[in-house]
């Protein structure tokens, strides 16, 4: 078993602290992980994005020609990546700013209003955990339980703790609305 | 009509920190006069076993041969960013960088800058004889307007090639550095000033007070084209007067 | 060893870097090593140790000449416009006989070049950056774990030699998270004193740190000394990888992050029925030619893949000689070959 | 005033003269006489005007001067 996913987004969407919480997550559930991220002055404002693969075995190779999700935070990363999707692969869609279908017709789509979804929790800036929260579900990678956990040690870690009830209501309302 | 020294005391000798190696500087060299300057105030401040020399790249590239302490032969213009590994990785060592004008001046410059603007608690000697001595002559960035190098063989015109610079004055104005001197060696007045000066510069370092910087006016009497004593007369009369003497801080 | 923990590439070799008894840490910021600068900058002082963010690349490796001449473990790090800016103290490091670390988180050039991951700096960091007859010995790990042991081995060989080590890696290795179990730091009072550092001359004679000598007689002499150590360093420190080499046609030889692409490959291909194996050079220098050769008599070709126009490409050369087919497949300017691209090209050898 | 005396290492001394220069009472003259490297030697002209004040010693850029003076009864 071998899956990875892409995240993109802006920057501030927090697409690469979504990418290392799935990889945490994966990896305190006994998978291998690599977490690989964009970096440079594409994450200062412009576009952002991080590729996580999961695995049961050593992980080869960290990039992916053909990622088995995407979540697409904005319409440039549904453009950019979404023709490098695997055949059967998730696309979750953050609808609030792509106003285009999604044109494969061979991946399981989860078109979602996250903006709208973030700011019903009460934070804009946990708009990267609804998205979460909406591949776990979409995809059944790991339990939403050890994903709720790895964010909440990461967040602590980072001294942010005080925002882990937000982020656990994120996740959840991602996870239900697949 | 020897004199027999049999009824009379030793005043002036060699000092203990100077090996026995005979100096490869030129007749009337005032490096040689900085070089036992330095290892007599070693041997007053008992410090050679704890004290580690830094040698530049120039006419004092030799000075690890001339002192009976440990010492390290720096790259050209980095002996105070050398001297800052060494004092940090172990700071009971007592550290002196001793560096020409175009080593501390020219492309030490950011070295020499950030050394200073740091605090090192370290001792920098800072030998100014406005040429380059060992490459053959050529124009320092303290060469004089006007001067005569290899590679202002006109002279120095500040259109093409700038001014000298005023270093000491420059890390003067830094917040960090404890003491900051020009001195010269021309008279015995001058020396024993200097001597004093090195032994605070020293001393400053002794008591952990931090960064003290003594630039010395030295004489080239071969790039210059003078005798010794002809030198010596040049930088009382013409060099002190770009390059004033005297402390420009002393936080000490 | 400790506790699993998830964490980029430039962290664990900074963090391998004090558990290995680093004692004075200095560099100049520069992109995609940040993070490396930014650990030892938070962690360094809180451990009593030195941290100096240094003004210039030039000024940090001269300050890592000094902390080694006193004998303490030192390192710097930086990426590859900052790696040439520090061939000057790369040079006086080799030719003082100073330990010392050297990390390099390879990023696109030539020049300003980009900040994208790239192996193009294999020939500068294998054959001799700076001036003079010198080697370094260059470790390229592949994985963020094996960063990290590679780093613990790097201060262990420097010590050892009396040589700059240098680790390879790319910005991809530098920003990456994988799972880590870190190692037990070392109890730095155990390592071996050094007894020609400059501690201060007391009770014995001066110890002079020095790279010079105006006789070429005695620097001949020096520089043989030198040679006769790279001889040893190739006698026992050549380390390398083989995988799925056994009943191979083909064989990727690759090195660092590119190696791990091509694991990835030898899966898919063996899918395909392509006897597909691959050699990974560890040591970068001195570099496993003699198991390559053994390797090269017995496949039909040795394909290349590096993020270069074909650097390591010559000593595979070099090593095959003649015995294989040696094609090569580069990307470069911060492009990654993907495991799809280095597949097509397997398949044109394979059949 | 003391008296004083200079031992002077003749394989040292460059010839540069300063100490000549340096000394107040001008004890100091070039030899004439070369030294192996070939430079012309100072010597003590007149010893008997020595007073050991080690001017000439401060000032030699080869530290090839010891100065030595008379006891002065305590």
């Amino acid at each position: 078993m071998e899956c990875s996913v892409i995240i993109a987004g802006f920057g501030g969407q927090g697409v690469i602290l979504a990418g290392k919480i799935l990889a945490q997550a994966g990896m305190d559930h006994g998978l291998e992980v690599t977490w690989l991220p964009s970096y440079g002055p594409e994450m200062r404002g412009g576009t952002a994005n991080c590729t996580v693969v999961l695995s049961d075995e050593p992980v080869g190779s960290p990039i992916v020609d053909d990622p088995s999700a995407l979540i697409a935070m904005n319409l440039p990363s549904l453009d950019k990546f979404e023709s490098t999707v695997a055949k059967g692969g998730t696309i979750v869609v953050n609808s609030s700013l792509i106003d285009r279908a999604v044109k494969r017709g061979d991946a399981q789509v989860a078109s979602l209003q996250l903006n709208e979804l973030a700011e019903k929790v009460g934070s804009m800036r946990a708009i990267n955990m609804v998205a979460l929260g909406a591949y776990v579900k979409a995809t059944k990678i790991l339990p939403l339980d050890t994903v709720k956990g790895a964010m909440a040690r990461m967040l602590k870690k980072g001294g942010k703790g005080e925002f882990v009830t937000i982020n656990e209501q994120a996740l959840e309302e991602g996870y239900n609305a697949v | 009509m020897p004199v027999s020294t049999e009824k009379m005391v030793k005043v002036f000798g060699r000092p203990a920190s100077l090996t026995e190696a005979r100096f490869t500087y030129c007749p009337g060299c005032h490096h040689g006069i900085l070089t036992r300057i330095i290892a007599q105030i070693i041997d007053e401040l008992g410090i050679v076993e704890r004290t580690v020399g830094i040698a530049p790249v120039g006419c004092a590239v030799f000075a690890y041969l001339w002192y009976r302490c440990d010492a390290i032969q720096a790259s050209h213009g980095r002996a105070s960013a050398v001297a800052t590994g060494v004092k940090r990785a172990n700071p009971n060592l007592i550290v002196f960088a001793y560096q020409g004008d175009g080593d501390f001046a020219s492309i030490g410059t950011a070295e020499s800058i950030h050394a200073a603007n740091r605090g090192e608690n370290i001792t920098v000697i800072f030998v100014n004889n406005q040429v380059y001595g060992m490459t053959g002559g050529e124009m320092a960035p303290t060469s004089l307007v006007g001067q005569k190098t290899t590679t202002t063989p006109d002279g120095r015109d500040p259109a093409l090639f700038g001014y000298p610079i005023r270093f000491s004055e420059m890390i003067a104005q830094l917040d960090a550095p404890v003491y900051v001197t020009r001195q010269a060696l021309y008279d015995t007045k001058r020396i024993v000033d200097a001597t004093k000066a090195i032994n605070k510069a020293f001393t400053n370092q002794l008591e952990g007070k931090g960064y003290s910087l003594v630039e010395v006016l030295a004489t080239c009497p071969t790039n210059w084209r003078m005798k010794p004593t002809e030198a010596n007369k040049h930088v009382a009369e013409v060099v002190t007067k770009v390059f004033p003497l005297g402390d420009l801080i002393d936080r000490g | 060893m400790g506790e699993r923990m998830l964490l980029r590439g430039n962290e664990v070799i900074a963090e391998a870097a004090i558990r290995a008894g680093c004692q004075c840490y200095f560099a100049y910021p520069i992109t995609p090593q940040a993070e490396l600068l930014e650990h030892m900058a938070k962690n360094m002082p809180r451990l009593g140790r030195t941290f100096i963010q240094a003004e210039s690349e030039i000024a940090a490796i001269s300050m890592v000449y000094g902390a080694a001449s006193v004998g303490v473990r030192t390192m710097t790090s930086s990426s590859s416009p900052g790696i040439s800016l520090k061939q000057e103290g790369i040079s006086y490091l080799a030719g003082s006989n100073l330990p010392a670390v050297i990390v390099n988180i390879v990023r696109g050039g030539p020049g300003l070049g980009d900040i994208a991951p790239a192996q193009c700096d294999y020939f500068q960091a294998t054959k001799g950056g700076g001036h003079g007859d010198y080697h370094m010995i260059v470790l390229a790990p592949s994985t963020v774990p094996e960063a990290g042991e590679l780093t613990m081995l790097a201060f262990d060989l420097a010590d050892q030699y009396r040589t700059p080590v240098m680790i390879l890696a790319d910005g991809m290795l530098g920003q990456m998270m994988e799972p880590v179990e870190l190692p037990e730091p070392i109890d730095v009072a155990s390592l071996p004193a050094k007894e020609w550092a400059t501690t201060g001359a007391k009770g014995r004679d001066p110890n002079v740190i020095l790279s010079f000598d105006l006789d070429p007689e005695v620097l001949k002499k020096m520089n043989l000394a030198l040679q006769k150590r790279y001889r040893q360093i190739e006698a026992k420190e050549v380390r390398y990888e083989e995988a799925a080499t056994e009943d191979a046609d083909i064989l990727i030889a690759a090195y660092g992050t590119v190696a791990r692409i091509a694991k990835s490959v030898v899966r898919m291909a063996s899918a395909e029925g392509i006897k597909l194996g691959l050699f990974r050079p560890i040591t970068l220098w001195p570099f496993p030619y003699q198991p390559l050769k053994e390797l090269a008599d017995r496949v039909k070709t040795v394909l290349t893949v590096e993020m270069s126009a074909g650097q390591m490409w010559e000593d595979v050369r070099l090593a095959v000689a003649e015995r294989a087919n040696t094609p090569f497949y580069g990307e470069m300017g911060g492009v990654v070959p993907t495991p799809r691209r280095i597949l097509s090209e397997v398949r044109k050898h394979a059949s | 005033m003391p008296k004083g005396m200079l031992i002077i290492d003749k394989e040292r001394c460059k010839g540069c003269g300063l100490c000549i220069v340096a000394c107040p009472h001008q004890v100091l003259a070039f030899s004439g006489e070369l030294n192996r490297s070939g430079y012309n030697v100072v010597h003590m002209e007149r010893p008997e005007a020595c007073v050991g004040c080690g001017f000439c010693a401060l000032t030699c850029p080869d530290v090839a001067i010891e100065v030595y003076r008379e006891r002065v009864p305590a």
